[in-house]
């Protein structure tokens, strides 16, 4: 698990293959040149007075605290879940896998109709849940959380269970001889193991849950300040400037990727 | 926009939430101004979205006032459920043009000429307001028109003729007036025989229910009617 | 199965007392071990003879298929998953955790038994100094070289101060001088303490010194077990044979003469029935033509091989009989052999040893 | 890296610890819930009628053959990424790695814009492509495909990406110094151990394209038969019949459900 | 750097010459290291000393710091990267890719060189079945012992038939019997091709047997090298001497007498200067009082340990010099000692070796 041996062979460039190299650039490029796309016709000279509207200010911020909520709400519940999925053996386990994917597949408003159903004021738990807690999910900052960890938290699942399949069970039963317990072991020597592959997972689930639309505005509204996220706020903007729509994409995309491009080194080099 | 001080504590700290269709977002956003300022204390909460959303998020329990849709249709899961005050009202039409891009390539300047191979066309998808629409207008014209796209909603079907991706498009009025510069709006007189009526309606269980019957008389009213026809609708005569 | 048992009388349960089945698809392991508490047994084996598979049953990693149990210090051990169990064990490739330094992994199991982090850290660093490996604290393994891992290994599993120690090849990266620092250290710190040793080695010194007791397994099943001594002397298996390093042959005793296949040897001692005869490659001297001399024991024999062994050289011979003589080089060069040649080769009767098979 | 002695512990429902089974069975309730809310509502006895329709089995089949095409054209550009993201050291990974989330990041109508932008008929490439090879890419099947592969291939690049980071990248070593290209060791060393990685990225690739609407519908237009996927007849249908949008989702969802439960243990069985 | 370069004049560029320079920040090693071809050279040094990062560097895994080159059969090997070169290599914890069954794993190299699928999966089957894993080959390392394994890595290396063979501890997990049969088969494979061979080894024994020369590293640069026999009888550092099992000191010699620390010995050799003096610790004798005999190497000593060491006991002694004695069981027993003890020791002038130092 060493990456020194690698590091020592230095960098890669000098030969790296092109059968990876070609095909890598073109990669980079499909995804990164509908970016240039968007900067071309972005109304750079508006922009400054975009970012002074409190409002903006107000969904991105919405933004940020709720995906990063939905991201520690999936880790919470998601990396359990990919755990069992890995190394647990029950009946049903290939179909619990494939139903994990559910919320992928679900087009997003259809995820927001169904969490109304279920956590909806009428919904089969929400009325419990009004009823017993005074809680109430939908319309609300906790619904957008909510919305967000449902459609996300698959990318989270499904990542950290490939990386939990690829890691060497031998360090869980040298934990095991240490009197580790299984739940012991897991915490300090298979999710530092993981890492990575949790990082990674980590990483989409955020992106995603940043970039929820159908499933937030359907199952918890539009409401300024309170449930209107930037993609949210991006939709509107759609409705009656488009321009306004690309600025605010971009305010969007720019802060996530400095977020991102600041967090992920730091996070994966540790292991 | 929550008020704080100098307002008599009589009128409290309420809050009046609208559901309107993502159509309505400019011309609505103005009358909740208006309709603040004229009720010291009262803040407006607007959740704009697609019609047939909040007709399913009222239905499901959502905490609205007011249900302004962009179609009977759409209405009509809330008036089903009893869920509305009283009849809905129709306080708007929209009508459709054909928009046309910037320059417009295609030569575009009649509904016949979008029946041409050579000319493609987006329309909007059947099921949506503006869709079901054009299908009546170019019934009446008796023209077949195959588009290369059926679009999920107006601001779609317009985006494709800003970007110059179809060479015509049929959209509303108000479409045309919210893009000028960008397209050019092409009226038709077919475009009369399809107009579309947007229907309002204070709800029954409305948590602020005296404010809901009160916005929607200010949306009826000359200021509200005013405000509506800048953005491009046709203005439905007082009751 | 066919060596007396020489096991201690273990009192009262204290030690370990296991009957170890496994079963696989391709291999049957069925060994019955007893380690008296403070004793330390080898496990010695051909590879692949199932010494790991052992020690992964012992330790809870490898299920015990029916008919198996383990008794520790009179306590059932076999219904305890692997982190109850109160032993340490050092793993054939070592399995430190990459992502700890060499401090934390050794503090590891201390922590596991709720030890606070000062004070694991403090055992550990501890340990860590008594192997020499002060230094090397922070390093991750990635970073450690083969040996100084193998070390962290090995303090890891003393840090859990267990009731019994398992030991896959725990000296075999070690250096000479490393091993003899360590092999004491072990000793030592097993000296200390009285829980049962179960030790994997191939390194038939490493298994002299260190262990009271050596049990030899072949193909999943002991072939022999005994003090180091007797183990020695009185080989049972070609395997103990090139292990304590003795010609072995199988033969039937009759008073002095001892039929080996077609050949007849006399010894000095005076078994019957079905024996072992043994005797050293520095016992066998060979000749160009058929010596006259005293050695009783002659028999013609073809070249098959020459290799260095040490400071002599080992001349493998083929023939009636399959063996190694060592000569020394002058010897060599004097008789001119070369592989393929037929010689004559002989032992002498004193230096011959039989013993019941 | 080998799994035989975790599969000799057995079982781990025995004595699965607590903190990680709660939370897991939580995250399950979390993700499946909503889908039995929808089986609920669903209208059974209208069932085998939208079934019979050509309309829907069209869409089905579109979605199937799009997403697969697009997890195709994932792995072929985006495994090669990940590769070159995880191993090759150059200046700026760290904000290429970041941009790489820039399609997750955002809101998928505006990533079908910057598509066009790009790739469209006034497009910066795609008045290249037009001129040169006659190829227009909106309102086409071609298009669906890139819509949905631009949506879907950060899920690929950073879970494989994760994958590769948590290898052991020594096997790299001993595969050079048996003569191995870095080409070669990557085929047939680094790829079969990162497989349940690259797996884990295709699933989540291939359920993320089935589920894609908003860049689709913007890229590609909708039109029954070319570019009309299972999510865009939802959409629609949501519009006017929300049950039948209800079917038409379950449909989806019990095919990718059967696809996938089918398909993965027998894949990620095999490294 | 001390030792005379006993290095083999090796013709017109056959064979490897290399300098291998890395500098870590807590680390660097610099040796010289000269492989005739044909010839097999063993790496020897304490855990840590640089073995494997010397085998690394000349793989091409390691980059060669600023300084360094490798040149074999009188071409450049440095410029090349790890694929290009015409090596095959054993590593320390074998890497045996853990997708590909035992036959596909040796198949592996020549397959990368070209040959057809089939051609590779017989050389590769064929080799196993040389090594005696023919009925492994299907198997995934997961399901190999330690010692299979190896033997896999082994033959995994020998597969591409290399120029340069790079060894890290090849035989270290083998038992007695197959490690016999494994070396020799090594030495035939090494004498029927004419690449250079290096190997890490730290097996007094196998270095013996193995290696036509002995380079000895410690803390990253050559302390001593030349032929097994040279390197056993005249140890220059505390490493060797543990090595081949015997005492080492310093001193400064003057005719027959030689100052060590306070003490002087008589030795057989008459150097001048600076010296080593060694001697084994089957030669030194103890004594409870002041004996009054003929030896004349007497100091006074403390009992620090006592262990046994095959069939004697192997005492440490602790006083002016620190050294091993071993003596008899029935001696231990008879002058009854004890850790701590002090006692009298003494060695023959004629049991010392003293050479220049
Ligand atoms: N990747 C690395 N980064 C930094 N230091 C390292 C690295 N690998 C090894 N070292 C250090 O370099 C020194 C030499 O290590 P090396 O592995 O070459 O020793 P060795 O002679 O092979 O020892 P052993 O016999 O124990 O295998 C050691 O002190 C080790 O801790
Ligand atoms: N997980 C496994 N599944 C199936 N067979 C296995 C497994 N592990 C080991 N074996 C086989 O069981 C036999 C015993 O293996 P084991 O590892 O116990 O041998 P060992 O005595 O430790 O050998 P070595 O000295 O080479 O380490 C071998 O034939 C091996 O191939
Ligand atoms: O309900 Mo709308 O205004 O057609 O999106
Ligand atoms: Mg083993
Ligand atoms: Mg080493």
């Amino acid at each position: 698990m060493t990456t020194s041996p690698a590091t020592e062979r230095g960098g890669v460039t000098g030969r790296a293959p092109w059968p990876l190299v070609v095909p890598a650039l073109l990669g980079l490029a499909f995804l990164v040149l509908p970016l240039a796309g968007l900067l071309v016709r972005a109304p750079w000279s508006t922009l400054p007075r975009r970012l002074a509207e409190p409002q903006v200010l107000e969904a991105l911020r919405l933004s940020l605290v709720t995906a990063s909520l939905a991201t520690a709400v999936c880790l919470l519940l998601g990396v359990p879940l990919a755990w069992l999925l890995a190394r647990a053996s029950f009946p049903g386990r290939r179909l619990v896998r494939a139903l994990v994917t559910v919320p992928l597949v679900l087009p997003p408003v259809v995820g927001g109709v169904a969490l109304l159903l279920v956590l909806g004021r009428r919904g089969l738990l929400g009325q419990w849940l009004e009823g017993t807690f005074g809680i109430t999910l939908p319309f609300t900052t906790a619904g957008v959380v909510v919305a967000e960890a449902f459609v996300a938290m698959p990318f989270l699942v499904i990542s950290v269970e490939g990386a939990l399949r690829a890691a060497d069970p031998r360090y869980e039963e040298a934990a095991a001889t240490l009197g580790a317990s299984r739940w012991t072991a897991f915490r300090r020597v298979t999710l530092p193991l993981v890492m990575p592959g949790v990082i990674a997972g980590a990483v989409l689930c955020w992106a995603r849950a940043l970039g929820e639309f159908g499933a937030t505005i359907t199952f918890a509204g539009n409401f300024p300040g309170t449930t209107q996220t930037m993609p949210l706020a991006v939709y509107l903007a759609l409705e009656t400037e488009p321009e306004a729509a690309i600025v605010l994409s971009l305010v969007l995309l720019a802060v996530s990727v400095v977020i991102l491009a600041s967090l992920r080194d730091r996070w994966t080099s540790s292991p | 926009a929550g008020q704080v001080g100098g307002t008599p504590a009589a009128e409290g700290d309420r809050t009046l939430t609208v559901f309107a269709a993502a159509s309505l977002t400019g011309s609505f956003t103005e009358i909740g101004w208006a309709f603040e300022a004229a009720h010291p204390g009262t803040a407006v909460r607007f959740n704009f979205g697609s019609s047939a959303t909040l007709a399913q998020q009222i239905v499901q329990g959502a905490p609205a006032d007011v249900f302004a849709a962009a179609s009977p249709a759409t209405m009509k899961p809330v008036t089903d459920a009893s869920l509305a005050a009283g009849a809905p009202v129709t306080f708007a039409r929209n009508k459709l043009r054909i928009a046309v891009p910037a320059g417009n390539p295609a030569k575009v300047d009649a509904l016949e000429d979008l029946a041409d191979a050579r000319v493609k066309v987006a329309l909007c998808a059947r099921q949506v307001p503006c869709g079901a629409a054009a299908v009546k207008a170019l019934d009446a014209a008796g023209l077949k028109v195959t588009p290369v796209t059926l679009e999920q909603d107006v601001k779609a079907t317009l985006t494709k003729v800003e970007l110059g991706e179809v060479d015509a498009a049929l959209v509303y009025q108000t479409d045309v007036i919210a893009a000028a510069g960008k397209v050019k709006g092409i009226a038709f007189p077919e475009a009369d025989q399809a107009v579309n009526d947007y229907p309002v309606a204070a709800l029954a269980k409305a948590p602020a229910g005296d404010l809901a019957r009160r916005f929607v008389d200010l949306v009826l009213s000359r200021q509200g009617r005013q405000t509506l026809a800048a953005a491009g609708f046709e203005v439905v005569p007082a009751p | 199965m066919t060596g007396p048992s020489t096991g201690p009388s273990t009192g009262r349960g204290a030690g370990l007392r296991a009957r170890l089945v496994v079963t696989r698809p391709s291999f049957a392991l069925d060994i019955t071990l007893e380690v008296a508490a403070g004793e330390v047994v080898a496990l010695l084996g051909p590879n692949g003879a199932g010494k790991t598979t052992a020690l992964r049953a012992l330790a809870g990693l490898t299920p015990l298929s029916a008919g198996g149990t383990i008794t520790l210090d009179g306590l059932p051990l076999h219904p305890l998953p692997a982190e109850q169990r109160p032993i340490g064990m050092v793993f054939q490739n070592y399995l430190l955790f990459p992502h700890l330094s060499a401090l934390d992994n050794v503090a590891f199991g201390p922590r596991c038994q709720g030890a606070s982090k000062a004070e694991a850290r403090r055992t550990a660093a501890d340990l860590l100094r008594r192997i020499g490996l002060a230094e090397q604290a922070s390093a991750r393994p990635g970073r450690l070289s083969g040996g100084q891992a193998q070390r962290v290994a090995l303090a890891r599993a003393l840090a859990v101060r267990p009731r019994l120690l398992l030991l896959d090849e725990p000296l075999a990266a070690l250096d000479a001088h490393t091993r003899l620092e360590i092999r004491s250290h072990l000793r030592r710190h097993l000296a200390g303490f009285d829980g049962a040793t179960v030790l994997v080695t191939h390194d038939p010194l490493d298994a002299m010194v260190l262990a009271d007791r050596l049990v030899v397994v072949e193909h999943g099943s002991v072939v022999q077990q005994g003090g180091p001594a007797e183990v020695a002397r009185r080989p049972r298996t070609d395997y103990v044979a090139r292990l304590v390093g003795l010609n072995l042959f199988r033969g039937v005793a009759d008073g002095h003469r001892v039929e080996v296949g077609e050949l007849t040897f006399s010894t000095s001692e005076q078994p019957a029935g079905a024996v072992f005869v043994a005797f050293s490659p520095a016992a066998v001297a060979l000749y160009r033509s058929r010596p006259d001399g005293s050695p009783r024991n002659l028999w013609r024999a073809r070249i098959d091989g020459i290799e260095r062994h040490g400071d002599n050289v080992r001349v493998h011979l083929a023939g009636p009989i399959a063996a190694f003589a060592d000569i020394t080089p002058a010897a060599l060069a004097d008789l001119d052999l070369a592989p393929g040649q037929e010689i004559w080769a002989s032992v002498k009767a004193t230096e011959t040893h039989a013993y019941p098979a």
